[in-house]
């Protein structure tokens, strides 16, 4: 069976959505593979032109994940990220990316089920998306926004 | 990918998961079912043992489970998963239990009144669409032979206008016959 | 004029017809038209689930259907026990598109799960509760104790009617026509409900303890809103008796009939004459 | 040109089990740049460590990646290991292949290449580490300690003896939370109070503790070494300099009937109060919702029969701020609330009470006078069942876990009330015995074989009230579920002990976590058990989760050493995961066009402004500056930052960009 097997990575922070996924490991429950974890200090940090150069090289889909609304180690980092997030759907939108492709979620230090769960739906989700095909798209995208400074 | 290695499963209790997502496992034998439980005290197996009897696995238990008395005792008045700190849904259990010592021929004689009760009242559905009360009982009494239980009730309940001679029936019986058709004759 | 879909199921068309009248005379002095589901069928009862799930489903699944095909987008199913089956199918189908068009090509019929079902006393919390003390003619000036059984409020996940434990929608209500409700212990425990006919010993000693209860606690009648529960508290009480070894004659009335004598509508519309245990006030 | 060393760890067969690691340290070798790759079996371990060392000398490495379990957990000893063989700490990067891959996934090639995967992601990141100095910050000496109960104490006194100044700061108008509630204490009997009140004495009398009751966290700042709190002094209308503790106030005050907290609401109490005699500090406060004059604008009568006049009507609630170092959350537990148990009637028939209520009855401060006395009537109970469990690992009601403390003052409560009603019956509803503990299990064992005390296994049903009796079904599991009934005259729930009510107001003022239950998270289960996320905030007792005495005390102990240890150095070294602000040669300097859109976002106000000038003093360009001692490293500025001027440190820009890559582009 030569299923399609999307490759996603996942942005999460340090404090909620890592040690989330470390209480997924702990605690032994079990995940689809194709979720690659990159730890940053908070979502807050997270530049989105960095989800769109994952997409430009070969992303299918794409989890954002920090700290419950209130929760953030850095007070309000995952707010920012929020607020950024909702500017960035709208933007996905008009470049025609399907947003279905990036799960934005909050996950806590204790909620390590609730990753898998997140994890293996994603998964589920863009499999049934397919391949994202349109990167070059982004890719002209991001050459013109780096040309106009 | 996400090919987990499962345990293989097998026995009465594996199937109970399959068909009703209800995992025995899940008990941790507190009793609060068999403490709340209106007919326990009747029972051959209180409804904490039926649990502890499906984690056993073994075969001598499913049988004894099968041909119990509980699993047509049980009234389905969900006071057990209603209290159970687990929410173990022991009524779908129940009627899961129902259906396969059933369909494997295994349903204890003290139960036979209460079965023949069942088909009695189901023949009417499948004749008429409706129930018809004197017909459930006259079809009951013949199963049964309990040929002189309730000659009191009858009468009365003719005077005060509750039995009918004449049953109700729904028009359209052929679509009653096809559900009856499609479903529990389907695997009789 | 507030129209509602009606389905009485079998009990009230025979064995209890007391509760399809009195339910009905409510409602004509409320003016509220109950419309009967054309062609309706039995919900199957306990004997359906209890032999085979998808009949359990499919016979609910025709009634609901129908009411569809009839343009009802809310009916009142006064039989708790029938209350109770439609709901659980509605909210089972709801949940399993493929359950779902697998019940409705057994039934011959498209089945969209819109219809609103209500048991007698949501209905009369929803259309006649405001209105209820504008009419009382004669309060009932009596100690009730009100008995829910099972069907009315489990599973509450799926009925979502009133708690589990000391149910208390029923005692409100006939607070409203000047019952005094009975603080009891036996509101939720089982009648013996199918078991009236095929296992009568039991539903004596089940019942027994109920009726023995509401008793001592000085309740002079008992109230229901369900055929079974209210066949084996009086039609059974010659069982009830001989397990209780004593003689018990506290009259089992139907919620609608509590209501109708309050507003003064007469015994014999309320079919107060067809109990087993005389009503005597 | 890099140089990288990767180390692969089995972790025993905890990460060998699933992943191949030999493949994985093998595929690591034939990355760019990699010069030495090993698998090994535990890299944590001395030898394991040496290993390292060794090859950092060895093959002259630049960056080391150690791909073993949570750098959560592990990343400090190998950063520290990297150091000791002459690399720059934070030129080493852990990945993760425990927790998040051979944890989570069965042995396939599939978890093997995205052990590979992760791996490269690292080794790819490292390359663009640059070697860190930790930052130097001052501390200061004083520690704050929220919550005044037999963790609090503890704690407080701990770090007061060992010279260092304690605000303690209590939310009621006494210390002694629930500790000095109990009546007395498993294994031993002894008397809680005889134990407890001493040590309440002496944190009231010690020189270098602060006491501040009545009064509750309003807002924390900074970081650790370096807190601001902000304390909200409620108004006790009493002027406590003045007051004697006298108690003609509170003979005299008319409101009698507001239940009493101290007796778990079996006893009553006035508006103006004292929670219990033992109180310290001794001196009462007005509850301003139960008093007449607050409430209704009359009375006084306490102003009136008070002799020194320290009555102080119209005293506001205040607040003071204080500078601590560290700070140790110490707020203790609650039961669960009567809606909990409508199947057992709780709240509705009054001889149906809690584990704490029932202290209270035992309790010779207690308003029975030690007296067991059911509530309704006050008659002596002839049958007691208790019910172990309540609320306890019951999932349907949300609460998973198992309470810990009920097993044994459940036992405590059937041991004192046989030994204070000789010919009385009591029964236990259990479901396990959980006596594990010095002593424990022969307490209970105590109990069942000399005090006669039943013991039956299952849980009950039900419980109704008939003919002032309490009927209670249960069942008995060891005899096949046989339905039992027992016509008791009182029953005592071993409720659930559950967070208190704020605690995740509180953790989210602290920036700590908290568990699904809203206690609060440590660090590590086993390894950091009374350290939080967020360094510098500490946590003792039962708003972890539900302990006993002993366990608490030592977790208080544990926590004030804690804190002592951060209190011994000189300055605190921190992590220089911080943001920067890019520089560059004249005539650029930098480039940051000064739109301070960082300024704005930065929740630490950390962004300050810096002015470049030419020769003569004028003003050419006005940067951005981070101030190094408030930043946290959060990075908020550099997503905001549009030049791309401002990066943090160990989350660089170039690094994240290299890792993200680094896994699309095998």
């Amino acid at each position: 069976m030569n299923e399609f097997e999307p490759k996603i990575v996942a942005f999460v922070c340090n404090w909620c959505t890592y040690a989330g996924a470390d209480l997924t490991g702990t605690s032994r429950i079990k995940y689809a593979t194709n979720v690659k974890i990159v730890r940053f200090p908070c979502t807050g940090r997270i530049d989105f032109m960095l989800l769109l150069k994952a997409f430009s090289e070969g992303a299918d889909g794409i989890i954002i994940s920090g700290c419950h609304p209130n929760d953030c180690h850095y007070t309000s980092g995952n707010f920012h990220a929020r607020r950024r997030w909702v500017m960035f759907r709208s933007l996905l939108d008009f470049m025609g990316i399907d947003v279905r492709r990036i799960q934005f979620s909050w996950v806590s230090a204790a909620e390590g089920a609730k990753w898998a769960e997140i994890v293996n739906s994603t998964v589920e989700t863009v499999r049934e998306l397919g391949p994202y095909s349109d990167y070059q798209k982004v890719a002209d995208f991001l050459k013109t926004e780096v040309e106009n400074g | 990918m996400n090919n987990h290695l499962h345990h293989e499963e097998r026995g009465l209790a594996a199937d109970v998961k399959q068909t009703t997502s209800v995992a025995a496992e899940k008990c941790y034998q507190c009793g609060k079912c068999s403490a709340g439980c209106p007919v326990a005290s009747e029972m051959d197996l209180p409804p904490s043992l039926v649990m502890r009897m499906l984690q056993t696995n073994r075969p001598e238990n499913d049988e004894k489970l099968l041909r119990s008395k509980t699993i047509w005792l049980c009234l389905s008045c969900e006071m057990c998963i209603s209290r159970c700190p687990m929410s173990i849904d022991i009524p779908k259990v129940m009627d899961f239990l129902r259906r396969r010592s059933r369909d494997e021929g295994k349903v204890t004689d003290r139960a036979k009144d209460i079965v023949a009760f069942h088909d009695s009242f189901l023949l009417s559905v499948e004749k008429t669409g409706k129930l018809y009360e004197l017909g459930l009982i006259a079809a009951y009494k013949m199963k049964t032979l309990h040929l002189m239980q309730d000659v009191t009730v009858a009468p009365e309940m003719i005077q005060k206008g509750k039995l009918h001679f004449i049953p109700e029936m729904v028009k359209n019986r052929k679509n009653i016959a096809q559900i009856f058709k499609k479903t529990i004759k389907a695997k009789n | 004029m507030i129209k509602i879909g009606f389905y009485p199921g079998c009990s009230l068309t025979g064995s209890s017809r007391e509760y399809a009248e009195s339910v009905i005379a409510l409602c004509e002095a409320f003016n509220i038209e109950l419309k009967q589901i054309p062609d309706w069928n039995c919900c199957g009862a306990t004997a359906a689930h209890n032999l085979d799930k998808e009949l359990s489903l499919a016979l609910p699944a025709r009634i609901l259907a129908l009411a569809e095909q009839n343009g009802m987008t809310e009916i009142v199913v006064p039989c708790a026990a029938c209350y109770n089956r439609l709901s659980v199918t509605e909210h089972t189908l709801n949940a399993d598109e493929q359950l779902r068009a697998r019940i409705s090509e057994i039934i011959e019929m498209p089945y969209e799960g819109t219809v609103k079902i209500l048991n007698v006393i949501q209905m009369l919390q929803k259309y006649v509760v405001n209105e209820l003390a504008n009419k009382i003619v004669a309060p009932f000036d009596h100690k009730v104790a009100c008995y829910y059984g099972c069907l009315l409020v489990r599973p509450h996940e799926i009925l979502q009617f009133d708690r589990v434990e000391d149910p208390q929608t029923i005692d409100e209500m006939l607070k409203l026509v000047g019952a005094q409700p009975v603080d009891w212990a036996f509101k939720t425990e089982c009648c013996g409900a199918g078991f009236s006919v095929s296992q009568p010993d039991i539903v004596g000693k089940l019942s027994g303890k109920i009726v023995k209860d509401a008793v001592d606690r000085g309740a002079e009648a008992m109230v229901v809103a369900c055929p079974m529960c209210h066949a084996n508290l009086d039609m059974r009480r010659p069982a009830i008796n001989s397990y209780l070894k004593t003689t018990i004659d506290i009259p089992v009335l139907y919620v609608t009939q509590v209501l109708g004598l309050a507003l003064g509508i007469s015994r014999e519309k309320l079919g107060l004459q067809r109990h087993f245990v005389p009503v005597k006030f | 040109m890099s140089r990288i060393g990767v180390f692969v760890c089995h972790c025993g067969e905890n990460i060998s089990a699933t992943v191949d690691v030999e493949k994985v340290a093998q595929a690591a070798a034939g990355f760019d740049d990699v010069v030495h790759s090993v698998d090994y079996k535990y890299m944590c371990s001395d030898p394991g460590q040496t290993l390292i060392k060794q090859a950092i000398k060895e093959h002259n490495l630049t960056g080391v990646v150690v791909a073993a379990c949570s750098p959560r957990m592990h990343e400090p000893t190998f950063r520290k290991a990297c150091a000791e063989a002459g690399l720059n700490g934070y030129m080493c990067e852990m990945t993760n292949l425990r927790e998040h891959c051979s944890w989570v996934h069965d042995r396939t090639e599939e978890t093997t290449e995205k052990a590979i995967d992760l791996v490269r992601m690292l080794v790819e990141k490292v390359k663009n580490n640059k070697p860190l100095e930790p930052i130097l910050v001052p501390i200061t000496k004083t520690a704050l300690v929220i919550g005044g109960g037999i963790a609090g104490i503890q704690t407080s006194l701990d770090i007061a003896n060992c010279g260092h100044k304690v605000i303690l700061v209590e939310k009621e108008p006494s210390i002694g939370g629930h500790m000095s509630q109990l009546s007395e204490t498993f294994p031993t009997l002894d008397c809680s109070q005889c134990i407890l009140t001493p040590r309440m004495v002496e944190v009231a009398q010690h020189p270098n503790i602060e006491l501040i009751t009545y009064a509750e966290l309003d807002s924390l700042e900074g970081y650790i070494g370096n807190f601001k709190a902000k304390i909200r002094k409620k108004a006790k209308s009493v002027d406590h300099s003045v007051c004697t503790g006298c108690g003609d106030c509170w003979g005299k005050c008319p409101s009698k009937k507001i239940p009493s907290e101290f007796n778990a609401g079996l006893g009553s109490r006035t508006a103006i109060y004292v929670p219990f005699p033992q109180a310290v500090p001794n001196k009462p406060v007005i509850d301003k919702s139960n008093c007449n004059y607050y409430q209704k604008g009359k009375c006084k009568i306490c102003e009136k029969f008070c002799k020194p006049g320290a009555i102080r009507f119209d005293q506001e609630d205040e607040i003071v701020e204080a500078e601590v170092g560290a700070v140790v959350v110490t707020t203790g537990f609650d039961v669960v609330k009567p809606e909990f148990f409508p199947e057992y009637g709780y709240g509705k028939y009054k001889d149906v009470i809690t584990g704490l209520q029932f202290e209270r009855l035992a309790s010779a401060s207690g308003p029975t006078l030690g007296e067991i006395r059911r509530p309704s009537d006050e008659k002596v109970p002839e049958k007691v069942v208790f019910i172990a469990c309540a609320g306890s690992r019951d999932p349907a009601k949300g609460i998973n876990y198992c309470s810990k403390i009920c097993c044994m003052y459940t036992a405590k409560h059937a041991m004192l009330y046989q030994h204070k009603v000789h010919t009385g019956k009591s029964f236990v509803f259990y479901m396990d015995i959980r006596a594990a503990g010095k002593n424990y299990d022969e307490f209970v064992r105590r109990a069942i074989e000399e005090d006669k005390v039943n013991y039956i296994r299952g849980r009950v049903s039900t419980v109704y009230e008939k003919d002032g009796k309490l009927i209670v079904k249960g069942a008995d599991t060891l005899m096949n579920g046989e339905p039992i009934e027992i016509e008791a005259d009182m029953v005592v729930l071993a409720s659930a002990g559950i967070s208190n009510p704020g605690s995740e107001e509180l953790a989210q003022k602290l920036h700590v976590s908290y568990d699904r239950y809203k206690f609060f998270a440590e660090a590590h289960p086993k390894l950091k058990p009374v350290e939080t996320n967020t360094a510098g905030i500490f946590l003792a007792g039962a708003c972890q989760a539900p302990k006993d005495i002993p366990e608490t005390v030592g977790m208080a102990s544990g926590a004030a050493s804690k804190v002592a240890a951060l209190f011994s150095q000189p300055e605190l070294k921190r992590e220089p995961l911080i943001a920067v602000v890019n520089r560059q040669m004249p005539p650029v300097f930098s480039s940051c066009v000064g739109c301070f859109l960082c300024e704005t976002a930065c929740p630490y106000n950390a962004i300050g402004r810096e002015e470049i000038k030419d020769r003569n003093g004028n003003v050419i360009k006005t940067l951005a500056r981070v101030n190094e001692g408030l930043c946290q490293g959060c990075g908020t500025c550099v997503a905001f930052c549009r030049t791309k001027s401002i990066d943090i440190q160990g989350f660089s820009n170039e690094q994240m960009y290299s890792e993200v890559m680094a896994l699309l582009n095998d």
